[in-house]
């Protein structure tokens, strides 16, 4: 089915002007330059993909199609006449509908003022009929399956839910033109079925889509033609039918695509110590867990939305405190919510969002990544920045971060940068134990890569490591997962699992009807 | 400000003044007093202004000591803080001639002032007299961290609970401010609508006041036995006005002109090394020895009424009476 | 289409929605947080004194706070875009200060003023000289991008400065009738002030609950990327609230003018901590985005309540000030706390 | 070669670098971007009138400044960690006005004052009721989390009263020796203020830059999520934080009682407004997580500069507000420009 040769797209291709040419696209943001006199033209009907690593510029260029963003250089036509000015917000909202990857729901106004921003119904009074909006926005969310009170505060709402809000925005407008900046980054399996049937529907009216995601077999699912973009700069566009993800990975990283992260890795030793205990640990908003962590073992803890996996893990390092149990790595019971305990006793973290949790934004990557271990960077009582810079600077070389130097605001990396730093802060403490919670969120091919390899690494050096995730590529290298539905772990599946029993598993399917 | 010619020569001496505050009605009437005086005296001068902020004072006064001034005036509001800046200018033989306000401690070469014990009580026997000695009074007491106003204040309760035990008074705290004060008004008046006084203790709460008792018809000619009595303090202009048109019935003229000008006359004197002793003055007032080693004159601070006539008996000024500084041009 | 996926897809837990579902009905209800403190004030009050509830008492505290109140307002416009205005205190007192300095006749007030129009323009001079000043600051603001805390806090001492120096530190009397009127008359026996502060906010209420402008401030102050993003005119609706807020401070303070019958040059001096209590214990957050016109009426309310009750009350000059602040200290607690979420 | 992401010590791209090189030490700069501001102030200064830059003076305006001062390095430890303290202004008055009420004689001070203390507790009950004070403001917003602007508003209030209403309004005077020491005496010439206040600069210029604790402040300040789930303790430091400005403000008051061998009733009022300008126009960010000490103190230094030079001018009573603010506002906006990012 991902087999796009088999779709009938040669006849929709090739009518008229584009929907949208965007020609020699200069854009710098201070001393970055984010887009280089790239460019790309999507014709009519065609669902055109976008790839690039973390930092190409993808989501630039969006702001520039959307007239969000003035480009420094360089023109866009819409139907082959040229953009309107910035100002006018209603022309552009005319030619073009979009998903921002930056959540745009306001989260202190209600959910159906958020599908109706700037275009409530109104009466002849001019007076906003706030009945109407209500019924309008329920109908919204009923066709989008999202079980939420339309006059609740889209605050309040799951991640989830919020980015069915946006989608649901985005594509009420009736545009014909739709780009989808990583709509895809907070959905889970069944999500993404719900998106993409829906794609498919609006593709059969012949509406036009731009569609940006990490994720390439979607790019193989939905999308005819793929254009990529590297450093700022514009690199091939190709039917979709006429690229392998293999040379598709190599247009994005401009090298040869290289195996991916060896998969045999050796087993840990069968009488490697027990590190991580977790004995009866009741979240407080009610997910159960017990299991064990062994030295030098990788576990995966698998789970879809609202699994409570998120909270388990959370609830391990002190992020949450219990409900009821107890957590105890290496023998050492760690007292309940106290992240700096965790840590003490040897716990290293990566957080699930990085922006929210994992990153001081203004201060020096060197900053960041020894926040965790002011200990070691004393000298008589004091911080000694040379030897914070030199402790930065090994975890600079190891991860192989893409910095200036030490002393750069982590705030100018790229996003996949930026979670190499994440990390580096986690390993800055040697742990015993490793958590990441989601950590390839939003990082590019490439980069995922190179932090499992890292995952690897500590594990063949006796670091256990616990990766809670849904995506299949984090779990690969697991030793075990662990699989949470409702707030229980219904399915433990050691190495050599199948894929489709494990999303049966995600999805709280028994096994045995898969 | 006009202090050329011969600056720098030994002509004219340097004189620092320091103006207490430029937001009130009082104090700019004394700054807008004080360049005239001083060509008239034959003093250069130095002004600052401390802003109501002693510690503003204190730097003010230091950058005085710097540029080497003969001779200090200054209106200190709060009359403990300057001890330690009185003693450093003593120290450099420079003579300090306050306004206004006694230095609580440290000795000054005199001191200018009008008696505010006296302004409560000129206020306290207007009102007691008009009102036959019972009924009920209002006042607007100023701030409460400003000793002048605390003075106003006791010596009015004092006088009321002496002379005129059948009179209640509702004091009202206002910082200052009129609306404040027409506020309290209104809310007193809605409790207590036989409210036969009013003394507010500076003209702060002058239109506040009477826009209070026009909306409450409650303006009536002084003839009127349902006359309201206001008394009000400063001598400001706007307040002869109102007496002339019978809005209110009094004011203590506060003699803004004179603390200008014989502020710089005692510090020229000072400079010129003369010597002052206890006694009556060639200027109508009386210097008195509050302390050991400190005179003070007391300025007159006339009650100002609308016929001049004597009072509870004290004598009165005449609204109109071109002595008055308000009635000055 | 989707449901075939969404029959597999995980049903979520079964309290929470109930538990999320009763939040809206509660916030309506957050509007209205302050009335049981008000109706205690009120019972206080009554007891304390039994002229508390008459009807001349309670027309004076709607009088003596519909200059404030009107304040409130403007601010609670700016606080709702997420922005702040500290000069609005300054702008209170300017405002009509720079009108009398053109209009009253230095003749009658002893040299004060510079007569240069008739009184029939002290009313659009003012207004004008407040849209002035808000464009400034929309200028600063807006165009400029600089942080609004910071261009209005100065703007708040020049403001102050340039009255203190147009009148030379002294009062101005002897303002046109145009210009005392609203301050001073009475329509039915209720001061004009009182009727143009309920109406200003019943305005108020309307365009911020039923139009798109209004709309716009609640969008702009809860994430301006996403309201431009939505097609708001942010730079735009951002100027003009703040021109706007600076025309209602400047009809506050003719309000406040007519009543005195004056203007002090320290008119309006500390009131923004005034305002911004009130606006606070109302229930509009200083984070934007938040807010409503109702909730910010009776937060004045309340403090004007107390001020009067503690009147009444006769409480020793010394003290009031500190019952008064831990009144309003309380309050804003409790508000908070009553209010649902802590951190805003 | 951009693609080397895993091989080691990769450079990265050829143009890039160089220009982003160049940002740390421009940060490191702009500690420094009001230095060119008291330069020309100080030109200014001493063309005006050559006094200016005696050695006089210059002691004249640091001892001014020391107190306030210190109130702004209070205030920028806790901006830093991305609250504000508006209730500093209060404690710097309340707090050496609790002691001058507890330890002066009634009889020396006609009736102020309770006399239960000997004269030596005078220093160590100050900063004990900075400490309460910072206390309680901290259990408010630390422990049950409350809008720290709004708690401190109110504590504003509440604290101002609370002094009003244990000295009437009047003026403590006749402190204790060891209370106004660190006032009026002086050390090798210069007065002990002004050592205490460069010392307390220094200690914080270490403490911030070189301290597991005083990075931690940034941190906070910066994102307090990830600096929770980096290990820090949030709630403490932030708690301590709050404490230590309150203390620092009681020293700061008492200073000041020492310079005047008194304490006002009013002091500190309204010295906030003039607190956040030095902070701000130093570079100090009201969002967190950005500013130094250095650029604190040059703020403090050009503000008193410029009310120093004005005094020397001579310019009239009446404008020197205005002028006053002009200044503080034009150099709060260049501050913000040459600042770099306008939006903070
Ligand atoms: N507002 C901004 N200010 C400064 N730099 C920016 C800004 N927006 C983007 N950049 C920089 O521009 C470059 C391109 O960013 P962009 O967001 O377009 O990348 P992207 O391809 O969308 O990456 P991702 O896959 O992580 O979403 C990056 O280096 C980024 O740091
Ligand atoms: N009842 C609840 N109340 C408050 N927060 C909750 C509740 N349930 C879940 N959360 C929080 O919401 C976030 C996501 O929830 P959860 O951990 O249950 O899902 P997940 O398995 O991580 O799924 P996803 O892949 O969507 O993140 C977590 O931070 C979690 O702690
Ligand atoms: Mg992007
Ligand atoms: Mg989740």
């Amino acid at each position: 089915m991902t087999d796009s040769a088999a779709r009938p797209d040669d006849g929709r291709t090739d009518h008229g002007p584009p929907v949208v040419e965007a020609v020699d696209i200069t854009k710098r943001y201070g001393s970055t330059l984010a887009l280089d006199s790239a460019g790309i033209m999507i014709r009519p009907g065609e669902t055109h993909a976008l790839v690039g690593r973390n930092g190409a510029g993808k989501s630039t260029l969006v702001g520039i199609l959307t007239g969000l963003q003035e480009p420094d250089g360089g023109r866009v036509a819409f139907d082959g006449h040229p953009a309107p000015p910035l100002a006018d917000r209603d022309a552009w909202r005319r030619r073009v509908a979009c998903v921002y990857q930056k959540s745009t729901v306001i989260p202190t106004l209600s959910v159906a003022e958020n599908l109706f921003l700037n275009r409530h119904a109104r009466g002849r009074d001019r007076l906003i009929r706030w009945r109407t909006v209500r019924r309008e926005a329920e109908r919204l969310l009923r066709e989008w399956s999202v079980d939420a009170d339309v006059d609740q505060p889209a605050g309040t709402l799951t991640v989830e839910e919020r980015q069915f809000v946006e989608i649901a925005r985005a594509l009420s407008f009736g545009a014909r033109f739709i780009i989808l900046d990583e709509p895809t980054a907070q959905l889970d399996a069944g999500g993404i079925g719900r998106l993409f049937a829906r794609i498919r529907d609006l593709q059969q009216q012949g509406v036009t889509f731009l569609f940006i995601s990490h994720h390439l077999q979607e790019i193989y699912e939905i999308c005819d033609t793929v254009t990529v973009f590297r450093d700022a700069r514009h690199i091939r566009t190709a039917a979709v039918a006429d690229v392998t993800p293999a040379e598709l990975v190599a247009a994005m990283t401009g090298e040869e695509a290289g195996a991916g992260p060896s998969t045999d890795r050796p087993a840990p030793a069968g009488d490697a110590p027990e590190l991580l205990t977790v004995d009866g640990l009741v979240t407080a908003a009610g997910a159960e867990a017990s299991f064990r962590v062994r030295a030098g073992e990788v576990v995966g803890l698998a789970g879809g939305g609202g699994s409570g996996k998120v909270d388990v893990a959370e609830t391990i390092v002190g992020l949450r405190r219990p409900w009821a149990g107890a957590v105890r790595l290496a023998g050492r019971v760690l007292r309940p919510g106290s992240v700096r305990d965790a840590l003490d006793a040897g716990i290293g973290l990566v957080p699930q969002d990085r922006h929210r949790q994992g990153l001081v934004p203004m201060l020096s990557v060197a900053e960041n990544i020894t926040m965790t271990v002011p200990g070691k960077l004393r000298r008589r009582g004091f911080v000694a920045p040379a030897r914070r810079d030199a402790f930065a600077g090994r975890s600079i070389a190891d991860l192989g971060i893409k910095t200036t130097g030490p002393g750069q605001p982590v705030s100018g990396l790229s996003g996949g940068n930026q979670q190499k730093v994440v990390m580096g802060r986690a390993l800055a403490s040697d742990p015993k134990l490793l958590v990441l919670i989601t950590p390839t969120a939003g990082v590019d091919v490439r980069s995922k890569q190179n932090l499992l390899a890292v995952v690897d690494r500590v594990s063949a050096a006796g670091t256990g490591v616990l990766i809670v995730s849904d995506e299949l590529d984090d779990l690969r290298g697991c030793d075990r997962v662990l699989v949470m539905f409702a707030g229980r772990v219904v399915r433990e599946m050691s190495r050599g699992w199948r894929d489709a029993d494990l999303v049966a598993a995600m999805e709280g399917v028994q096994a045995e009807h898969v | 400000s006009d202090g050329k010619g011969d600056a720098g020569g030994g002509g004219k001496p340097l004189v620092g003044v320091d103006y207490p505050r430029s937001d009130t009605d009082f104090w700019n009437a004394y700054i807008k007093y004080v360049p005239p005086s001083a060509r008239e005296l034959g003093v250069e001068l130095k002004t600052t202004n401390s802003q109501n902020d002693i510690a503003a004072l204190i730097s003010n006064i230091q950058t005085f000591i710097s540029q080497n001034v003969k001779g200090v005036v200054m209106a200190p509001q709060d009359t403990a803080a300057i001890a330690p800046s009185l003693q450093q200018l003593a120290d450099r033989k420079i003579p300090v001639v306050t306004i206004d306000t006694r230095p609580d401690t440290g000795n000054v070469f005199m001191v200018v002032r009008a008696d505010n014990r006296a302004y409560g009580t000129k206020a306290c026997q207007f009102l007691g007299t008009k009102l036959g000695g019972k009924g009920k009074v209002i006042m607007f007491q100023g701030g409460l961290d400003s000793i002048n106003g605390r003075d106003r204040t006791e010596s009015f309760n004092e006088c009321m609970k002496q002379n005129y035990p059948g009179i209640t008074v509702f004091g009202e705290a206002t910082e200052w401010k009129g609306d404040l004060a027409a506020s309290k008004f209104q809310t007193r008046l809605a409790s207590d609508p036989d409210i036969k006084g009013v003394y507010m203790q500076s003209s702060f709460a002058l239109a506040g006041t009477l826009q209070v008792l026009k909306q409450r018809n409650l303006q009536f000619p002084p003839s009127d036995p349902r006359h309201v009595f206001v008394v009000s303090n400063d001598g400001i202009p706007e307040e002869l006005k109102d007496i002339k048109e019978g809005l209110i019935d009094a004011t203590v003229s506060q003699p803004a002109d004179q603390f200008a000008t014989y502020g710089l006359y005692y510090v020229k004197a000072a400079i010129d090394g003369k010597t002052f002793a206890p006694g009556p003055t060639d200027h109508g007032s009386t210097i008195v020895q509050v302390r050991d080693g400190l005179l003070e004159d007391q300025l007159a601070a006339p009650l100002v009424t609308a016929d001049g006539a004597t009072v509870a008996g004290q004598p009165t000024v005449r609204y109109d009476d071109k002595a008055l500084w308000g009635n000055a041009s | 289409m989707s449901d075939t996926l969404v029959s597999t897809g995980a049903p979520a837990p079964t309290d929470r929605p109930t538990a999320r579902r009763r939040m809206p009905a509660l916030a309506r209800l957050r509007d209205l947080v302050l009335v049981p403190a008000i109706v205690v004030i009120a019972v206080v009050g009554q007891l304390v004194n039994p002229v508390f509830l008459q009807s001349d008492n309670l027309i004076n505290i709607l009088q003596s706070m519909s200059a404030i109140a009107i304040l409130v307002l403007a601010e609670t416009l700016v606080l709702v875009t997420g922005k702040m205005d500290l000069s609005l205190e300054s702008t209170f007192g300017l405002a009509p200060g720079v009108a009398a300095w053109l209009v009253v006749d230095p003749a009658i007030t002893h040299g004060l003023g510079v007569d240069l129009l008739a009184g029939a323009w002290g009313v659009p001079v003012t207004l004008l000289v407040g849209a002035l000043v808000g464009a400034f600051n929309g200028l600063l603001i807006v165009r400029y991008g600089l942080n609004g805390f910071i261009v209005t806090l100065g703007m708040l001492i020049v403001l102050r400065g340039l009255l203190t120096g147009i009148s030379g530190g002294s009062t101005f009397f002897g303002l046109p009738p145009s210009m005392s009127y609203l301050g001073s008359a009475s329509w039915v026996g209720v001061p004009v002030s009182i009727w143009l502060c309920l109406v200003a906010f019943a305005v108020a209420v309307v365009v911020l609950g039923f139009t798109a402008g209004g709309r716009a401030l609640y969008a702009i102050g809860g994430n301006v990327d996403a309201a431009r993003a939505a097609g708001i005119r942010t730079d735009r609706i951002l100027f003009l609230t703040l021109v706007t807020a600076s025309v209602l401070a400047a009809l506050a303070g003719l309000i406040q003018a007519g009543r005195l019958a004056s203007i002090p040059s320290g008119q309006g001096d500390g009131a923004i901590f005034q305002v911004f209590a009130a606006a606070v214990i109302g229930g509009v957050s200083l984070n934007g985005g938040k807010g409503s016109m109702v909730g910010a009426f009776t937060g004045v309310l309340l403090l004007f309540m107390i001020v009067n009750v503690l009147t009444l009350a006769g409480v020793p000059a010394q003290w009031t000030n500190f019952l008064n602040g831990a009144v309003i200290l309380v309050a804003l607690v409790l508000s908070r706390i009553t209010g649902g979420k802590a951190q805003e």
